[in-house]
């Protein structure tokens, strides 16, 4: 057994995919960084956001001069919508675009926390569903929301682990472990991983995937943790399926308590 | 009659000449139109229709593309 | 860059080892899973026990029987030793097996808690060096002892996450990360990992490498665990290596704030 | 004069043909001289003195090998 | 300054509390220890459910036979309602006792983990605000549900420590420190706390009161436990207000450095 | 039952103390917050430090101008001793104040993090018991040295919750618990307490008592802390005595699930 | 005319004198009045009109209290 | 012969009025003998010998008190 081969594949809206592990592509300090990051981590799945084109600068930004989506899937967001209205106006673009009908949707509540407004979002997401898109909906970590938006049709629930960008990795266990035992469609962990034991400690609680950016755009060396965070994913999926030893507070030796010499 | 419509593009008020259909303006801007998305006046406007489509005075135009985000 | 090229060896007594997972060899339900569960841990050394021969029962107890010392180091641990003068005794009726003349040094100091005499260990690693053994001392997380163990001239210092067997994953970390940054010789954690995140952090305190040995025997699925071991000991080195993104307890969105459409 | 001895070995008291030594002892226990360390009477025993080595009467020794162990 | 003059007291829709501990009158094992066990929590509040008089058994089971509401204020709570509609009609009935106008919101949205239904809660809020009562609302640790009941004019939010009746304490102290933050009505943590410092770590997050049950109904010595949470929650508000140390990762010494023989 | 009456009085060296929360005296901003403080704190004995009188400047810095050992229990401490020999040279200055004959020994092993030296400790211990000092003494968290000064004769032993003036908390229960478990004398937890929680989490581990020092000094509000930390000793201790609910994952309700309306 | 009425009454079908009024069922039902609130017929039924509403066939009635919760 | 004497006292050299005892340095140096503790060439002095205890030329004399300290 490898570990190409301990595992199945994880399977989001009948597509599947070998990798459990989804990257941003926001943050990093340049292209190059950024495609390097992502072989590195062995993704097959990237987010990417819906902006204007600015027509006053370079037209190098446009990401599509750097990721091919006949290499990568391509996973539109909604990433700074603030109302169901919007996040479907950015959805709809983005599917525009010709290479899929999938968005990560996201309905932003607060600009401070960057939390979810969980009532636009399951609006959303059925207006969405209804209009045949596979959506990937980003939540927090309440279980009854995570319920409504897979009666919406959601293709996958993404709890997060802690806010945006904060990397303070997975605060509530207790609640995604509960989500995911609770929900029958993929359950994607996304945001607030900081580093790899977190993205470990993630993948323990049985999830199947994780989706990250800022911890990868945002460590010292992007590409170093990107292999780190591969090797996370793996490591925590692997761990989940192997099934732990009891936690005890008593010790229990390793050698043999017999055969010792007179 | 002038040469020129006023439109609005990107959220910027934009003096195109008359005539220029989506297609066109898209070169002028020099962007692939592949590689862009338009929202003509609050609705998608389909790629095949980029052509066929001209830009009239006051039209909102939103022309959009895929950039890095989490 | 790819996972053997991220990272320099790891050099204990001038020895180079590309694992830094080292495996110990006790508790398995059969030799098979054990041999299996070190070649998907990729372990490059495993521990062994010094034991009377079981006269009375077959003798395809023996590890040599399974194991090929040419093919994977095998490190003579002195575990059930209660007293400096034991440990030696074991420790050189390891090396009398002609292998190498490496010993894990262990001298337990309470039968409940498998907590090691300090005094002791470090009063046999003295007369050991002496003698000219590469001793690997287990101990606690107590930074001044391990300080007096590098002082004897041992060459790995092995403090533990936790108890033997326990399973409670790394406890202080403070203590680690400190232990670390003050010895120069190398530390391997030695004792209490569980389950694949705490490998992962275990590593991300900067160590130079694990040994475990229940967490992977006395999981559901050891070769899985075993998987899961490597690639978690892979992780955590390298977001080790490649310096984490700060912690913070504000959001910080991962998607551009600009371009927004109206 | 008894043709068996009794020697300690692993901490049983045994009986053992007189003017045997270490090496033909073991091959007796069906145990391969590179595999096993002996300690004999507290002392290491070099495995290129197995040979020449005679159990006498009340000899103490251990015989150890590698067990599984962490 | 003595216990009782370090604090403001607590104000809820204009109600002057000294004690910070409100509890519930539930799952005590007679009627005697719960009158115990509030006076030894020194609790100003209980918490009170409304239920069918049970017409075949003994009367002895109204909790008005044990409590005064003269002496102590009574709470009802809408506990085991499912929708809008159901925790409304309770909150009428109780209402309808004479006592007063608050309620205790809750909505439950699942049999399971009894987590709040927060869309079902903001709209009987609504309601029930408009109907003239003080609506004090229990809410999972969600911070735009928190500011949306705000906004529907409760008099008090009352996010979760962890499930009901779990003890598994303050989970997420980031969203419960948020919460508070920003929200400008009292914020009282509700459900739960487990243990003393549960309670003590909940209240130095800067909630202005915590509202248990089970912690203390469920000990072994629940007048004990009482104690206990009184002095924890008094501890956790003035830690609160005194202002912690920094935590550093160095040492510094209490004694000093200097005078020292030679 | 009242809270002077749940709990049976400390008692180390024959002598009963009410107060299970011992302050040390140093690091304030002057001698009357010092007073202040620990009349808050209800404290009935301090630590004070032996060093020379400084001959050049006034001499109101001699602790015995501000503290009458009539009213309060002096606990002279060799802080700042590096070795065996100099903590009982200080101890012995101490016990000629003529006060009592009790020490609380220290003997450092390492100046960045003010670790205990425990074999010094220990060799320290004996030389003390042997002159016929009650000797409290500071160690690590490693249950085998707890034992050793137990065996020495030690009055009290005093584990660290973690380095001194650090704030960080009780790091290891699990350690801190086995120590309680498995000693006979009383075990006082010295260090590392930052915050009241810290406080009342590390009695509910069932210790006998607690000193600190920078976690009062320090606070932004040094009287208020002390008022937090008498609480806070008393709810973990109450609580410890109590016996807390079981945690468990699932919810369970506090309210009765029968007798709701159709 | 029968002498007796059928109404529901906390979810039990149950025979009750007619000309019963809600105040003389609950002295019936040895409860107290001022500690039990009534819902009638889904509407809550305020103390003071206990007296004078008579109870009839098929009424709904609720008779609740306040209960030990959380 | 001089009239002061050399003697260390807490660490630094000082010159004293030959004939002080400790008791009378004390005073000198205006400190109260019930709040210190004095080390006379590392032997603890008991204060009940301050007085007959005269400073000699070279003594190493600590004088110590309690300070704040944790």
């Amino acid at each position: 057994m490898n570990e190409t081969r301990f595992d199945e594949p994880l399977i989001i809206a009948g597509r599947a995919f070998r990798s459990r592990l989804i990257l941003g592509t926001g943050k990093y300090s340049d292209n190059a960084s950024m495609i390097r990051a992502i072989e590195a981590a062995d993704a097959e799945m990237v987010t990417v956001a819906v902006r204007r084109v600015d027509l006053d600068r370079t037209k190098e930004e446009g990401i599509l001069y750097h990721l091919d989506p006949d290499q990568i899937f391509l996973l539109p967001n909604t990433a700074g919508c603030y109302t169901a209205e919007d996040a479907v106006r950015y959805a709809r673009l983005g599917r525009a675009a010709g290479i899929s009908d999938w968005v990560k949707l996201e309905v932003i509540g607060d600009r401070e926390t960057l939390l979810p407004d969980v009532a636009a979002t399951i609006e959303a997401a059925r207006v969405l569903v209804a209009e045949g898109f596979k959506v990937l909906a980003y939540t927090n970590d309440d279980l009854i929301t995570a319920l409504r938006l897979e009666d919406a049709g959601c293709a996958a629930v993404m709890p997060l682990a802690s806010p945006i960008g904060s990397g303070l990795g997975l605060v509530n266990p207790y609640f995604i472990r509960e989500i995911k035992r609770r929900l029958s469609c993929p359950v994607i962990v996304d945001a607030g991983v900081g580093t790899a034991s977190d993205a470990c400690l993630t993948m323990e609680q049985g999830v199947d995937g994780i989706l990250m950016n800022t911890a990868v755009a945002e460590a010292e060396d992007p590409v170093r943790m990107a292999i780190a965070m591969r090797h996370a994913v793996i490591a925590g999926r692997a761990a989940f399926l192997a099934g732990r030893m009891p936690r005890r507070e008593v010790a229990v030796p390793s050698s043999p308590v017999t055969g010792m010499l007179a | 009659m002038t040469t020129t419509i006023r439109v609005t593009l990107n959220g910027d008020a934009r003096d195109v000449v008359r005539g220029r259909t989506v297609e066109t303006l898209l070169e002028d801007l020099g962007l692939h139109p592949r590689l862009v998305v338009v929202e003509h006046n609050r609705q998608i406007l389909d790629r095949t229709r980029f052509a066929e489509t001209e830009v009239q005075e006051g039209d909102n135009l939103e022309v959009v593309h895929f950039v890095g985000g989490g």
